[in-house]
Order: C-alpha cells, then structure tokens, then sequence
C-alpha cells in the first residue's frame, strides 16, 4: 500500500464522520487526484471479506465500518445488556406510543406535559418504537417495533393489558386520547 | 501549562548552592548553610527554616525563575532539615541517638536525594515515552446503532406490560384544581381610568402621569397607561417627555 | 486473511477499549489458539508502515491505533488536541505510583519532598491513576489504571523499564556526597 493509501486509512480510521476526498487532500497536503488513487488502493485490502473493516462511500465522504460478517460477533462482545431499565420518562412515552400508535411527538410532548424528543430518540435508538410516516402535518409518527413485543413478552400489540386496567369509563383508543391530552394540558397549566 | 513544566527538570542545586541567606546565625550561601548544620557548626534548633524557604522563593522571583515544581531538590533538602529539627526538638532520652555524625547526616541526605533522582529519571521516561506514543491514536467513534441494539432473536422478554399501565396512571392522573376563590380578582374598568383622565383634563388643563394614577395599584396603572394610548390615538390628548425616565406630561389634544 | 482474522479486526475496530484474547474467544465462540493464530495474522496487515491501521498490544488486550506515520496529517484533519502532556510534579508522582504500587499520598510526599496532593488529584482526574484501598494507617493507597498502560504503550504493568535503569551514575552521586561535604571542608580549611 502505496503512503498516501495508508495516511489516508489512518485519516478515515481516527475520524468520527465521514470525511470527504477534499478534505483528505488538505489534511495531506496532496492532489485530489492522489487521494482518488489512494482510494482505489484501500478499496481492495478493506473491501468486505477483506480484512475485517470495510471501506464506505457514503453521502459525506468516505468512512470505515466493521465487516458485516462479524456482527453477530460485535453484538456479542459489545452490546451485552443493552436493555437497562427504562426511565419514567421513557416508559410514559412508551406506554403512549404503545396504546394510540401512531402517534406524533408533538402529541407525545402534550401528553406529557414535557418535550419528550431524548426519551423517544432513545427508545428508537434502542428499537423499542420506530418512525412509521408523518402526520397531515408533517410531523414523525412513532408506531412500536417487533423488539418492543418481544421484550414486553406479548405475542402481538394486542395483547397488551386492556384499557380498563386503567381507565375503566375509556370504551376506545379515541376517548383515551383525549382524555390523555385533557389531562396533560391541565398539568402544564 | 508552561513550555518549562512540560521539559524534564533541570538540575536546581545549581542555582540553590548560590542563594544568599541571611539569617540570624547564618549568613552566606544555602550550600554552606547545609554544610553548617552537618558539621555541627550551626545549630539547626537556631536556624529559622521559613527565612530559608523565603529567601530561596525570593531569589527565583527576582530572577523570574519561580518555578516551584522544578525546585522539588530544594524542598527535599528543607524537608530533610525539617525532619532533622524536629527530632532535635524531641525531648529525653532519644537524644543521644540523634547526635548524627556529620558522615552519617550526609548519607542520610544523599540516602533521599538518590532516591528522589531514581523517580526523577523514571519520570522523564514517561514524558519521553507518553510524547512518542502520542503519535498513535485510538478510535472513539460510537458502535452504530444498528450494533447497539439487541437483535430480535436475542431478545428476551425483560420488561413487564404492567410498567406501561403504571406510566398510563400517572399520565391519566391531573392535578386537584388550584382553589382560587380566596383570591381577590381587582376588575378595573377601562371605561371608568377613561372617564377619569378627561376628568383631569377638564379640571386641570394638563397634568402628569403619576398624578394620573396616584395611589393606584399595577393593575390600575397598567389600564390607565391603555386607556392613555386611546385617547393619544383619537387626538384627546398628548404628551411630553422631556427626558428618559423623567415625568411624563400630559395635556389636552387638538381635537378635545 | 482467515475468517476468524477478519473477525477479529472486525471487533477490535469496533471496541474502543483494548479486548484481551479471552473474550475475543468467547465473542467468536472459538478457542483461544484459533484468536492466537489469527491474531499473529493481523500483525502482518497492521503493522507500521502497512495498511496504515497499526494492530497493538496495550492494557492486557488487543486494539487498534492509526500509524504514527499519519500523526501530522490526522492533527490537521481533525484538529483535536493532544493530550496535555505532564507537569514534572505529575511525572514524578505517576512515576513513583507506576513503580511502587500501591503507594499512599504520603509515601509519594516523602520521596519528593513535598506534599504531592494536587498532582495526584490531577493524575487521578485525568484517569492515569485510581485509589486502591487505604493503607493500615489509613491513608488511601494508589495505583495506575488500564488507561495509563493503554496512553503509555504498554502491555501491562510488568512492561514499564526496569526501575534499576534509573539509578544515578556512580559518578552522579559521588559528586552529590562531594557537594554536600565540600562547601564545609572549604570552611574548616
């Protein structure tokens, strides 16, 4: 592997982003054009199969990531319990996602009474609920996962406990919405 | 941090044996002074070892050389008096066996001192050795976090429906009303703070803000401050601030 | 390369602390011999002047660093700050933690002659050393960390110079003892 090759391995091995074919040639001082060659050389010792890291292009630049084949590794060695207990916020807006999927973060955060984004980008981020589409006005809907039924042990969404353990007088997902959003209005008053 | 910290220390006692000292007893360089007490010709009960500290911190400063990390071979040599004196100033029978030959006094110091440049020598090591390594850097990027979540097969049930239900009660839960009858509710009438400032008006010709609302609470001011600005727009009135903050003047309008 | 090599590199690009041979086994669920083999594999690829990614053994484990080749261009692209290097007072105190752990505060003012408090705090701030434990007298005792041994290249503790490579030269502390007696000879004479 030819100098600029490895400086620019070793560039895109420290960054935490992506790091595009200009800025490599700045930080080396060089042509694009060296940097271009340098990456056709990386692209044979770190394609997959390879050696384990994997050269990416992606929309920012160019960035390394572990081989696929080794995920079942990585999760293995690193992402041992990655199921902590989940915080009153999180299980507030995971009981509210649960129960009126879909459901906008707007409406999670009037709900609450409180801005909710850290707790539903970290039950995202864990997989317990993802984005399903935008409301008519272009907010992220949130519906729960797979993962979320499995982690609850429900074999479907419908088997979560019922309404009435809760809110006996509530007939439907409708009357329990609002009566949710009544409540939490009446909290931040 | 100074460029000075970051080199290895450089040999103080250099400079040290050549500090003028001028104490009660003693007069002469820091060296000598050492030398002294070693050989018994000062006393060290009489030595006052601040004076010695003094004028050593005083001598660096002067040169603008105060740099007491590097000076670790002075404060070694004081620490030593240090000990010494005091075992001097214990009282009774272990006297005797403190009486140090000078010979041994000296071992006992150079016993330290050697000491003191062993880890000296290991801790330029590791400034040498912390620079090269350096050069090698680890990553810190983030697993992604498509690899931080536990997979679908993996997962367990680990969570119980029932903390979703408790989450719901509390979000179903409202606060008891705030009681507010006990509180009193001023109403003030924007038609009657208008009635009252054409009162003034009519009466006085012109007259100023304070007077217009004196006596008045927030409230009060604040609708008679309102009221103020209709009658400005419908031209009933006017007004004149000669300076900021100062009094606002106000005065029949064109069209009264 | 091998397919546990590959897997390997896999992990140890994705693990950000150095991982010992043991749990590389049990994250393949392989033997240790297989890591072994793979392991003198990866020296090959990743050793200075190579791929540009340098394979170490740092902390009692294996990790990755970029090659020291690229240290220039990496400060430029990334612009990150080195880590602050030592204050002699912090050298000395790290010195004598490293070579007579586990020492106490105390122990460590004695031998430098002054009271090493606000190095230690430092040090132990900066994550280099750690408590372990008090002494009989009750003084708290330190010692170095993994990040110590990680930051400063070695493979664990035993790795450090042999502490007799630092003894002054006979010449060294002849002189001293000279220098300590001569001044008073001068005044006898």
């Amino acid at each position: 592997m030819g100098p600029i090759a490895r400086q620019v391995s070793a560039l895109l091995f420290c960054a935490l982003e992506p790091v595009a074919v200009r800025e490599l040639a700045e930080a080396l001082e060089c042509e694009v054009q060296d940097v271009d060659e340098a990456v056709a050389e990386l692209r044979e010792t770190f394609a997959e199969g390879g050696s384990g890291i994997v050269l990416r292009e992606v929309a920012g630049g160019l960035t390394f990531a572990s081989d696929p084949e080794a995920d079942t590794a990585v999760r293995r060695l690193l992402s041992r319990p990655r199921t902590p207990p989940l915080s009153q916020a999180q299980a507030e807006c995971l009981a509210i996602v649960a129960y009126l999927q879909p459901v906008s973060r707007p409406e999670i955060a009037r709900i609450r009474g409180v801005n909710s984004d850290s707790a539903a980008a970290t039950l995202e981020e864990r997989g317990l609920i993802e984005e399903k589409g935008r409301s008519q006005f272009g907010a992220i809907l949130y519906k729960t996962t797979p993962l979320f039924e499995k982690l609850f042990g429900l074999e479907d969404i419908g088997a979560l406990p019922d309404f009435k353990a809760f809110e006996p007088s509530v007939e439907d997902a409708a009357e329990l919405r609002d009566k949710l959003l009544r409540a939490g209005e009446q909290r931040v008053s | 941090m100074t460029e000075r910290s970051v080199q290895p220390a450089t040999n103080p006692t250099v400079a040290l044996a050549t500090v003028g000292l001028s104490l009660d007893v003693f007069e002469g360089p820091f060296d000598l002074l050492i030398t002294l007490i070693l050989n018994e010709e000062v006393d060290l009960l009489e030595v006052h070892l601040a004076d010695v500290v003094l004028a050593y911190i005083e001598r660096l400063e002067a040169r603008g050389e105060l740099d007491l990390e590097a000076a670790t071979e002075f404060l070694i040599l004081i620490a030593a008096l240090l000990e010494l004196k005091s075992r001097l100033m214990l009282p009774g029978a272990e006297v005797d066996g403190l009486q140090l030959e000078p010979q041994e006094a000296v071992e006992e110091l150079l016993a330290r001192l050697l000491e003191y440049r062993r880890f000296r020598g290991a801790a330029d090591w590791l400034h040498e050795r912390l620079a090269s390594e350096q050069r090698f850097r680890y990553r810190a990027a983030p697993l992604p976090p498509e690899l931080r979540r536990v997979t679908l097969e993996a997962a367990r049930p680990v969570y119980k429906p029932e903390r979703l239900v408790g989450a719901m009660r509390a979000l179903l839960r409202t606060p008891p009303e705030v009681d507010l009858r006990h509180m009193h509710h001023p109403t003030v009438s924007l038609e009657r703070r208008l009635a009252h400032l054409r009162d003034l008006l009519g009466s006085r010709g012109s007259f100023s803000f304070e007077q217009a609302v004196e006596g008045a609470d927030r409230m009060t001011q604040a609708v008679t401050l309102f009221a103020l600005l209709e009658l400005y727009k419908s031209g009933e009135l006017v007004w004149r601030q000669r300076e900021n903050f100062g009094e606002i003047e106000i005065m029949a309008g064109e069209t009264r």
